[in-house]
């Protein structure tokens, strides 16, 4: 595979389309299995505003690329290692708990982000970040009011809300590394700058953490490694599942 | 007498019945158990298609197939909520369902086996649907029929995006066009017995007709959804699995070869292929999520206290 | 693909193979999640007692057809569609108590079939019989030692294996099946004829079923459909997991 | 003192200390802490291991792997078994591991990210194994001795395996052999911290030498396992990540650069990447096997009051 014309731009594209991408595939893991026919709805919905949001990216990505790869060949015919998705999407659903504190660190940190994406220079970019933001506000409202509503629930619900916390928090370091992709980007106008987000996403976190009282997790060392394709074991089953159908009938048009 | 008269004469003039009107108590019990069923089929046929999502072979049609199977959750939630209007709750209605109690469209137990089933499923299943349903929009009970109209609605918008994927198999290699010959061998049966028995072995049929609960008899619909079929198997290259379907040429439609009501009879009794499955997922799901909701209506109660005593103060 | 020389037999051995692969997979999904550590081995035991039967029986199913396909080729690039194993080895794992009555019903069905098999014509199948039988005979002894121990062991215990013999049930029919493939090959003196053991696997079970103090389920319409391919919607994603591999690195030595 | 010193002389005469033997409390504290440690070690073990027995890329390579997992759990049984000779219970020891409190080899929070990981581990992992374990052979403590004996005849046998998986992939095509460098670069260095910190930071070195518990440095057996495994890498026509990596004529072994010390006790301290997942999957196993057991448990009861009714009937 030769460079791309644009490797940044490309990375920059193809790892936040992968973000999107696993998460949407776990949101649609789901399907049928939801706690009510109204959050059955809710979930696809999330799910789909993500792969949606992915779809845009990777084809764009493929533009830049230059090299003929579409949404489909970025999507299904990368490794394990090639994805370059943060830790967090990609940790499984798990209980209900799990999956919405894991939609809140996600949409919490989209939304601010979305919002300066959409002064992007990159007018692709700032285009499908208009779209997005919107989505990502809506993910935030559902995530945050599910935790207030478990927090503040039963007993039951408070100790697996306060467990997923516990559990998911390591994962949230990534979400604000800039990597040198990252800054050669920023420097150009093109990217956001994650590690300005932390103040806003502190807030949202605070404000919907004491609204649900929950403490928040202490501070403790945090895990990394999904932008160079270093992941969790997770990753890998999901991935077998998911590319099934393009590499057992490579090349055809579905 | 007199009110079974004024209430056939109201239907006659195809006044619509509304919740609180007045209504014979058969009309009554036969919309529930109808629309509950139509509402359970929808749930239920959510998980023969799920089984693709995570599998689906193109973003586009993964996202296509995710947005269709919340469609079907959709259907599902307008017609409890139509079935709710005539006194019952949801929660009865899904407890009647996990226990086996309640029916619901045997086409779902089922299994989908291969990414065309999606496809059959889309131009067949969905196809039938909306014969079968297309008239349920000019139902006498006003909450179905309006519940109705927006189902159809999205019907054929999955009909046509099932067609689509066939279309797509058939003009793909060797190998895909098999797996939708394949799929419409298995789908082809079991979407005709979705129109029900012959007339004349259907016993809920006439005062369903009077009532204008329904406007064709299952046959008719049947010969409807045949008539239409046929020649998108032609066109899409593909060959019905029947070796009497023909032309006939006097009453302008096909005939087709006899329907094994044996599998029919004994899919019904014994659950068919998934049958077990599909109720036994939905337990499942109900059993995980009973906490969650558990939590929302512990939480919603102490608000309302809260709100409660905030007024009061 | 050319038809084998000799079809019904190819048929034959693979349809043999693809159960016991397909279980001895499910029996592998066990590993660091048994019970006990003792058990981690007696199910790892079973796995790969099953994994060699299906390696003996795919090689020799190629060499029959003669075109060229080892048991790689045969386990790895078949389809859904393709598979011939019955229904009942496909099903999940669920709780250990599933898990034990699908192996108690395997293998009370297993043991007479290849003691009866080392009688066969066919040279190959009855020396792989031979070594199988020894196999199956652990397998049934172990399978109905626990049922016994949980039938007869705790409330929960009984409830559980009580729920999985009701819920497996329906799919024991398709032990018996003879159809035209086994039937010519019964002819011929190749295969064994399934059907003959239907009092031998009732006496096991009965047995079993007795010392457990559990009841027999009663009779009901079985299911079927896994010879020609109509499976249940567990198979896709057993297999979608386990050919992986092979369909993203097709024809690479490994 | 003269206890002490006696038991020292044992142990210089080369005399294998068995169970019942007097022995002083801090021997029989650090071989249960060391046993225990190795025995979580195997079961934690299967873990990473396991990952793949699902997706092995050949039934050849599936049957090994799953019969290499299964040795490791047996290597557990043993390694338990050896301990509770010492007065302590496989059950105690188990819930010290899933309470966090027990230490095992920090190797095995590294995740398994691809096939050629499962080489890697054979090769490096296990070669480091034996290097540590072969000494162990001759350990002054009897029951661990002769485990180590039977482990280490199967580790060899499994270091032979996952170098023959690397050996298949660099014969294979360009990208099997980036899956093996690319595995190689990761498990590298993990391998070395395996032999703990140099002798210099080592804190129980010098008793546990004494006692012939251990019986070479940390620092000696790490060098011996560079200098068997380098040739090795080269052999395969991998490079070995350390640009400071050089053979040093003099000393008659390969001099090797900076290991990050940081990331070994980062990873001590926050249980590494993988290793909350793999206490949390160990717990999960724990509690939907806890009804299983209890079966088992009552099962032998009801047995045992049989028997002894029959007895004195």
């Amino acid at each position: 595979m030769a460079i791309p014309k644009d490797k940044a731009l490309f990375d920059y594209a193809v790892r936040l389309a992968d973000d999107q991408l696993v998460l949407g595939h776990r949101l649609s893991e789901w399907c049928g299995r939801a706690p009510t026919l109204e959050e059955e709805l809710a979930l696809a919905n999330m799910g789909l505003d993500l792969i949606g949001q992915a779809r845009s990216l990777y084809t764009y990505a493929g533009e830049v690329e230059g090299e003929g790869r579409d949404e489909d060949a970025l999507a299904y015919l990368r490794s394990e290692r090639e994805f370059a998705n943060m830790l967090l999407v990609e940790q499984p659903n798990d209980d209900f708990a799990h999956t919405m504190v894991r939609q809140l660190f996600h949409a919490a940190f989209m939304t601010p982000y979305w919002e300066a994406m959409t002064g992007s220079a990159d007018a692709t970019l700032s285009g499908i970040a208009g779209k997005a933001v919107k989505e990502a506000r809506y993910h935030l409202r559902h995530s945050a009011e599910w935790i207030v509503r478990l927090g503040d629930g039963t007993e039951e619900s408070h100790a697996r809300t306060r467990a997923a916390l516990d559990h998911l928090w390591v994962f949230t370091g990534e979400l604000f590394e800039m990597d040198e992709t990252a800054l050669s980007l920023l420097d150009r106008g093109v990217a956001v700058d994650a590690r300005a987000l932390k103040p806003e996403w502190d807030r949202a976190m605070n404000e919907t953490l004491a609204r649900a009282g929950l403490d928040r997790p202490g501070e403790i060392a945090m895990l990394s490694g999904g932008r160079t394709g270093r992941h969790s074991e997770h990753l890998g089953h999901l991935l077998a599942e998911m590319q099934y159908m393009q590499r057992a009938y490579p090349g055809m048009t579905w | 007498e007199a009110f079974l008269e004024a209430f056939q004469e109201r239907i006659d003039r195809e006044e619509k019945i509304e919740p609180n009107d007045p209504m014979p108590e058969g009309y009554r019990r036969t919309l529930v158990r109808q629309i509950s069923q139509h509402a359970h089929s929808e749930i239920i046929g959510m998980q023969p298609e799920g089984n693709w999502i995570t599998r689906a072979p193109s973003l586009k049609r993964k996202a296509a197939l995710l947005a269709k199977v919340q469609d079907e959750g959709g259907h599902g939630l307008y017609l409890y909520a139509a079935a709710e209007t005539l006194g019952v709750t949801r929660e009865e209605l899904v407890e009647q369902l996990l226990q086996g109690k309640a029916k619901y469209s045997s086409i779902f137990t089922y299994p989908t086996l291969s990414w065309a089933d999606i496809g059959a499923i889309g131009w067949l299943v969905d196809g039938a649907a909306i014969m079968n349903q297309v008239p349920l929009c000019r139902c006498s009970f006003g909450p179905y029929a309006r519940a109705m109209i927006r189902v159809c609605k999205e019907e054929s918008f999955h009909q046509r995006q099932g067609y689509e994927i066939m279309l797509t198999l058939c003009n793909g290699t060797p190998e895909q066009k098999a797996m939708a010959q394949d799929a419409l061998d298995r789908w082809w049966w079991p979407s005709l017995m979705m129109f029900g028995p012959h007339d004349s072995e259907s016993q809920h049929g006439d005062q369903n007709m009077a009532w204008k609960i329904k406007r064709f008899t299952n046959d008719a619909l049947r010969q409807k959804f045949v008539d239409a079929t046929v020649p998108q198997a032609e066109f899409l290259g593909l060959k019905v699995p029947d070796p009497d379907l023909a032309w006939n040429e006097e009453k302008g439609g096909y005939d087709i070869g006899p329907i094994d009501w044996d599998e029919f009879r004994s899919v019904l009794k014994s659950g068919g292929f998934c049958g077990r499955d599909r109720i036994r997922n939905r337990r499942r799901a109900e059993e995980d999520g009973a906490w969650v909701r558990e939590a929302a209506a512990a939480f919603a109660e102490k608000q309302a206290t809260r709100q409660a005593d905030a007024a009061a103060a």
